[in-house]
């Protein structure tokens, strides 16, 4: 246990990698990126995380209550509000060469600039 | 706050349940997907509601609240998009027997109070969600009627674009 | 490159990734470690600043200026996407066609949109002391307005969704985050600074310039979702290529 | 009893993750993501991050799913049938490019 949270960060980076590298799409390469970024949520939460303790938000417990980091949390926040705002630029970045070239296909883009 | 590992064991059923759905997430029929998505969403609202009760926060019932109003709605828009939402009595049921399985025993714990309230409003809204979203929705309206899925999947226009693609 | 070659090229820098990866991952302090320096001085600071859910007391006190630069890739991601995606020449708009929609959900919708308005609203505005704040409860607003879109049909939700405003909140938000923090500039202090009165812990007012902050971030993120949502719908719904000669122009072309 | 929960979420969220990769077609990728946004959800309330929980719940398993089936929707549209999803699907899912 002490290892299998990082090991499934780990994972889920180079598994996201592997499709970006391998995509024949376009759209599904924005999937595997929004894939790869959450590995970067589970990792950041794995390393806040303390054994038996609870979130640092305290409307409902005492002020001495044994927390969780609330830094890495602030972090894995932002994370994941630029993560969504990058994939809808990427998409909108999809559909306009999609109009300008015809395909979404990066082997095939590739092909017309050269 | 206290944890109580029995909730936290109830919450363990839904949890599980949530691996066999996946399957058919992934590889079921392509109209199974979306009432299993639908149903990954159900229970996921039942393990929130007994996780905060387990770890003995309340203001955890959030999450339940925010995925109980947003389910129905990312449904019903996949429906829409992916070409309509068959009947499903599995989701039904497992709204019908799950909600108040899982609701009544946590507001007999929190006993009157604003949470049971709250409680109450989140299982009226996951059941209504989950009894519109199951009885199914005509195929997709919009105004595109040659919509992207489907098995007739060829148009004359295609034809010059795929043999130039080779 | 050709596609084995790419291949190829990843498996040997993934084994190599692999490698480092699980080299660092065993020297990281095990998972669920009792050390945590940082952690433990936030939430002193946030206790100091009477503010209940340290997490946005980091957010929107502690580290206000990075969320200023976050508000600003959000901003300028949101303006990209509308800019990269405006009609151009050579695309028509058509008017939509109603669809049919069954009354059932048509009931569902109308009880859950002001439902859904309401609990977007309280995350917002309960940010410092539940969890929750201005990114989570915009995106819940964003999307429960498009909810009467499944309700009823494209054309109600233009009614209700006149993009102009939205655009203007999205500026708002911004512009309030930025004059809050110059505010305590002229007040003495420094930029962002907390510089309101703290309150009571566990008060709606409590946390100071927390509830200013994390008010202007809920504007701008529902607004720029809304405005984000808004131009994809469009582009599926409404504008459509005129070139290729599959439909006739019947519409009027710009 | 924390502890059991996190490994379970961590391995529903690690089976996500290849599935969502796997999966080629958008539409089926675009469910799957938002699979895997639920998961991603469970796994913070159990690792004690409600905040992030939520701002996961609305955007991965809400907001990016719909943007991609929108996306996937304008660009099949643009170019009538020139991927039929069903058969574009099958030859990715052999693993061997078809040149």
């Amino acid at each position: 246990m002490t290892l299998l949270p990082y090991l499934v960060a780990g994972w889920i980076f180079l598994v996201g990698l592997y499709g970006l590298v391998t995509s024949r799409n376009l759209i599904h390469a924005v999937g595997c990126l929004a894939v790869t970024q959450s590995s970067t949520y589970v990792l950041l939460l794995a390393i806040g995380y303390r054994d038996g303790g609870t979130a640092p938000v305290f409307a409902d417990i005492p002020t001495d209550a044994r927390v969780v980091d609330p830094v890495v949390q602030a972090l894995t926040l932002t994370d994941v509000v630029v993560g969504a705002t990058v994939t809808a630029l990427l998409l909108a970045l999809v559909i306009q060469l999609h109009k300008r070239h015809g395909t979404v296909d990066p082997d095939e883009l590739s092909e017309l600039k050269g | 706050m206290s944890t109580s590992p029995g909730w936290l064991v109830a919450a363990m059923v839904p949890l599980l349940c949530l691996l066999p759905v996946l399957w058919f997430v992934v590889r079921g029929e392509p109209r199974n997907r979306l009432v299993a998505q639908n149903l990954a969403q159900l229970l996921t609202g039942f393990v929130l509601l007994l996780t905060a009760q387990g770890f003995g926060r309340s203001t955890y019932l959030d999450l339940a609240l925010v995925l109980a109003i947003l389910a129905p709605a990312g449904t019903l828009v996949y429906a829409r998009f992916l070409g309509g939402l068959p009947p499903a009595p599995l989701v039904r049921w497992t709204a019908v027997v799950g909600v108040p399985a899982t609701v009544l025993p946590l507001c007999v714990v929190s006993g009157a109070g604003r949470e049971t309230v709250k409680l109450l409003f989140i299982g009226a809204v996951l059941l209504a969600g989950a009894w519109v979203t199951s009885s199914g929705s005509q195929p997709s309206s919009e105004p595109e009627p040659d919509g992207t899925d489907g098995p007739s999947g060829s148009e004359p226009s295609s034809g010059e674009r795929a043999a130039k693609r080779d | 490159m050709t596609r084995r070659g790419r291949l190829l090229l990843f498996l040997i820098a993934a084994t190599v990734t692999t490698v480092l990866l699980v080299g660092a991952f065993v020297e990281l302090p095990d998972f669920g470690t009792n050390f945590h320096p940082y952690g433990d001085r936030a939430v002193h600071a946030a206790l100091e600043h009477r503010t209940a859910n340290a997490v946005a007391s980091v957010n929107f006190d502690q580290r206000a200026l990075d969320t200023l630069v976050e508000e600003t890739i959000l901003f300028a991601a949101v303006l990209g996407a509308v800019v990269l995606l405006r009609q151009v020449t050579g695309e028509r708009r058509r008017p939509p066609r109603p669809a049919r929609v069954s009354p059932a959900i048509r009931r569902l919708g109308v009880l859950l949109l002001p439902v859904a308005l309401l609990v977007g609203l309280y995350v917002v505005a309960h940010g410092q002391l539940t969890p929750g704040g201005g990114f989570q409860g915009g995106v819940v607003v964003a999307t429960a307005l498009h909810l009467l879109y499944v309700a009823a049909d494209y054309r109600a939700l233009e009614r209700i969704r006149p993009l102009g405003p939205y655009e203007v909140g999205d500026v708002v938000g911004e512009a309030a985050y930025v004059v809050t923090g110059l505010a305590a500039m002229l007040g003495g202090s420094t930029f962002l600074a907390n510089v309101l009165p703290w309150g009571t812990l566990g008060t709606l007012t409590s946390g100071g310039t927390v509830v200013v902050l994390n008010a202007a971030v809920g504007m701008e993120v529902a607004c720029g979702v809304v405005v984000l949502l808004a131009t994809f719908l469009d582009q599926v719904v409404e504008i459509d290529e005129e070139s290729d000669g599959a439909r006739p122009g019947t519409g009027e072309s710009r | 009893m924390t502890d059991p929960l996190i490994a379970v979420a961590l391995v529903l969220v690690a089976v996500t993750a290849t599935a969502a990769v796997l999966n080629r077609e958008p539409l089926r990728q675009a469910l799957v993501l938002s699979f895997l946004g639920l998961a991603l959800t469970l796994l913070f309330v159990f690792v004690q991050a409600p905040d992030v929980a939520l701002s996961q719940l609305a955007v991965g398993s809400a907001l990016t799913p719909l943007m991609i089936v929108l996306t996937v929707r304008k660009v099949a549209r643009a170019t009538p049938a020139r991927h039929a999803p069903e058969e574009d699907d099958a030859h990715d899912q052999d693993g061997e490019a078809d040149r």
